[in-house]
């Protein structure tokens, strides 16, 4: 199916794709993670939002902090290097500023449960879980035995969310895409889901073949926007680099609720963001 | 000469570098185990084969990466692969000879604890959660835990087992085979699986170890002590660290 | 696990790891067809193989000829662009020189039995062979019902063969190996196989990373062999161009019993191969 | 004016090339269906995005492909992907608008036969088997078959289901939707999925198609005619081939 990805505004990508009560993966596996769409979505009120990522750190701790999360599927949840989230535990220890809902997983069985997504199959298979508790705690994973040896194996539920956001290095003037470096799970996140949005570091006239590198053709995203350093505080290999004073910056500012809600009013919420990239 | 004492955590450290064995395929998370893999690349490990759950294979960093997705941890990777292949092919697959973990809680069993303190639905502390542990431990042929000994931690039961520490049907190898602690050494015993203190650091007591764990710590005799930390292996962590923040 | 596979000459390599019986892949998807390898196996007289590949063309038309197979387990066996392969067929046919086994799957069902096969899973679940004829007539496909959907589909069973053989591009001085272009399922019958052997182009002193690649670390290879044109008549992209003459010529040749014997002595079995690559 | 009158394959191929829209997503098998998607992405459907099972997803390929692995077709796709991706990710994750497939054996509702002619266990004539087909056929949105009309492939019941022809559960579109012959074009029946013939090649009787089908093909009334080949999709059909064969 062609979707013809368009090269577009950030925020009439979010604005037309992006709705109260969607299931939303902003993905980036300690890499190209994409703050920018995820701090348009904060700034359009979009709210009550089922959100999915491997590794929930900083982004999502800002989103629920602000109450905007009513349910989080994840593996794990910390500011990777620095420690807790204290938002997101301040949601599920004391229900501030609203209850979110969990949906946990391993890496492996979120990883899987995206494959599974982007292969329109409505499960995957793998080792693990076995012994845990984590799937007392769960709908999403089950137990299946092999039709050839009978060895028992967990399964766990596809996951397709409604829209897909990524950052990536480039694009082309026609939108296709391609990111290098750590590439994570967003090309199955992008294939699992209904709509795909990604925001870019460039646009170039014709995308030279990368190493280590994947290609998301146009036909299969919705919309493409030209939005530098739209993964700060993160990076994108080649464009920037971490920014890890802000993460362990973060640690103090989270720790406190108005704090908190003061520093994303004058630096998301009620911020301009730079135009026509 | 060493210039100022090892502290806890660089005695610990150095006790899991000294785990791995030259040419070992090492699954390498956050934190410490971090520092630990790529000490014993510098020291007796060279040819250890570093592997982050991030994606990196082969991972050769000039510098001690501060979060598994490092910039030059990626760059400097024999290969980088995506996540779903990581734990599929490479973590799944049965190619870990080690791997290290941390852990909130650990049991007698080696089981390990990520998830919540307390009760799951009301937890006390919300922890991060699993990440790629529960699959790295039922599928590297060796599990090492690196954790500070204390009553927190040590505990009678964990609240939460997020990955296993022995194996469920009671095969040989895999699983929690040593924890290597700010006091001591402890490993897996071949009878039952349990954890046996087996070695102590040098100027620790083994009461200290005892009042520490939660649980009757049994200890196998005759009780070792460790190899004093050597000044190469201080100097060597100590450059490690200046380089990691160096870069941030 | 390290298997530190060493730089070695193919006849020690193939010497040591294949034995009369074994469960042999020889992958190559259109692309990077291990013919050099195959044929020093046929050298070395192995027999009552059961040999593996999605895509059996000219070299399985050779080994299956020679009487030295017992077992096929493929997907599509032809002659690309060009028709049948005649020794496989009298085999089938008629079963000359012998009688052949055929294990018969879709290319789906045979990729993902290699991606079970590299994940150590015991099957893999699929859309496809529902309706076909294919399933009443293998016992390595199944059908399974979704744990959450109870929705049926198929299940193969994982494929770990002895010994993986491909040819690759470069190998660096300590056999870590890389290949580019259509790289078809080489990297999952590696990583299924119990050993792995690849032939290469070209050792150089280090891998540059290049686009469109997988690299294959010498700790998942027993074997790395220098055989320079060891794909031909198939090619290796940017150091050879396909034999689409020779592919041709092979429809001649192989139609008739006795030319086919004779060519291949002359050819295969009674060459020295070019030493010290 | 034509040179030379079309022959029936150049009749089918450019038959073929008509049924694509501009901008559709197509997979590409081996023979004809790979002229007849190349010939229409230099006629009418530029836009169209040629996927081929090898791994090439974006093909622009400058001559016309001798086979799926050619080495021109990789180099000038937007990208290659390893063979389990394509099939998962790219064909079973339903991306495919139409699926060319060729065919040994066709029946009255499109399931073909590409495994053998007669007894599985003994057949008369081995065919190659599956390749992509059956999942092809299952995941596109809808299949052309391109086939010359005889009473060897037009079969009323086939051999061997290779390749399921319409809908198990009855749902509306994919599978067969269209077969594409030296003589006409039979297309699904809304009703009921059988195929029925809908339009004959210009200067081709009716009862030519009948007697060359292994069934009582119905005729879906008023049979069309299909619009004569033009000169400049003869050409460049043409054109295509002397490519191909310029470069072997």
């Amino acid at each position: 199916m062609n979707k013809a990805g368009q090269i577009q505004p950030l925020s009439e990508a979010v604005g037309s794709l992006v709705k109260d009560g969607s299931f939303v993966a902003l993905e980036g596996f300690t890499h190209l993670i994409p703050f920018a769409a995820g701090h348009e979505l904060l700034r359009q009120g979009r709210t009550d939002l089922t959100v999915v990522r491997l590794t929930p750190d900083v982004l999502f701790d800002q989103m629920i902090g602000l109450g905007r999360v009513a349910r989080v599927v994840f593996s794990y949840g910390g500011n990777p290097g620095v420690g807790s989230l204290h938002r997101f535990r301040d949601a599920v220890e004391h229900g501030w500023p609203r209850e979110i809902e969990l949906r946990e997983h391993s890496h492996a069985g979120l990883a899987n449960a995206y494959v599974a997504g982007a292969s329109h199959l409505p499960f995957a298979v793998l080792r693990g879980y076995a012994g845990t508790n984590l799937p007392e705690h769960s709908e999403d994973i089950a137990f299946i035995n092999c039709p050839f040896t009978d060895e028992r194996l967990s399964a766990v539920r596809a996951i397709n969310p409604d829209v897909a956001i990524i950052h990536a290095q480039q694009a082309d003037a026609q939108g296709n895409v391609q990111l290098w470096g750590l590439t994570g799970v967003q090309k199955e996140a992008v294939l699992a889901a209904r709509h795909a949005i990604v925001t870019v570091e460039e646009v170039v006239d014709e995308l030279t073949p990368r190493p280590r590198a994947i290609v998301l053709p146009n036909w299969v995203l919705d919309a493409v926007c030209h939005v530098p350093n739209g993964a700060w505080p993160s990076y994108a290999a080649d464009f920037s680099v971490r920014d890890n004073g802000f993460y362990e910056e973060w640690d103090a500012i989270s720790r406190d609720r108005d704090r908190f809600t003061q520093w994303m009013e004058d630096n998301v919420l009620n911020v301009t963001p730079a135009v026509a990239r | 000469m060493i210039p100022v004492d090892p502290t806890g955590e660089e005695v610990m450290t150095i006790g899991a570098a000294r785990e791995l064995a030259d040419g070992e395929v090492v699954l390498v998370g956050v934190g410490p185990p971090n520092a630990a893999a790529n000490l014993a690349r510098r020291l007796d490990a060279p040819g250890c084969v570093l592997v982050y759950e991030s994606g990196a294979i082969g991972a050769r960093p000039q510098r001690l990466p501060l979060s598994i997705g490092d910039d030059d941890l990626a760059a400097a990777a024999q290969d980088l692969v995506s996540v779903p292949e990581m734990f599929n092919y490479w973590i799944g697959g049965g190619r870990i000879d080690v791997g290290f973990l941390g852990a909130s809680q650990i049991d007698r069993f080696g089981n390990i604890n990520t998830t919540v303190i307390g009760d799951y639905q009301h937890p006390k502390v919300r922890l991060p959660g699993a990440g790629g542990a529960p699959e790295i431990a039922a599928s590297a042929g060796r599990i090492i835990v690196l954790l500070r000994h204390s009553l927190r931690s040590f505990v009678g039961e964990v609240d939460f087992i997020t990955s296993v520490g022995r194996e469920l049907n009671g095969a040989d190898g895999g699983h929690t085979s040593a924890v290597i602690t700010d006091l001591g050494v402890l490993r897996r015993s071949p009878a039952d699986g349990e954890l046996e203190l087996v070695a102590l650091h040098p100027g620790v007591e083994v009461e200290q170890v005892l009042e520490a764990t939660g649980w009757p710590l049994r200890v196998r005799e005759p009780l070792g002590v460790t190899e004093p930390v050597t000044e190469r292996e201080l100097s060597e962590l100590r450059a490690l660290r200046v380089s990691a923040n160096g870069s941030s």
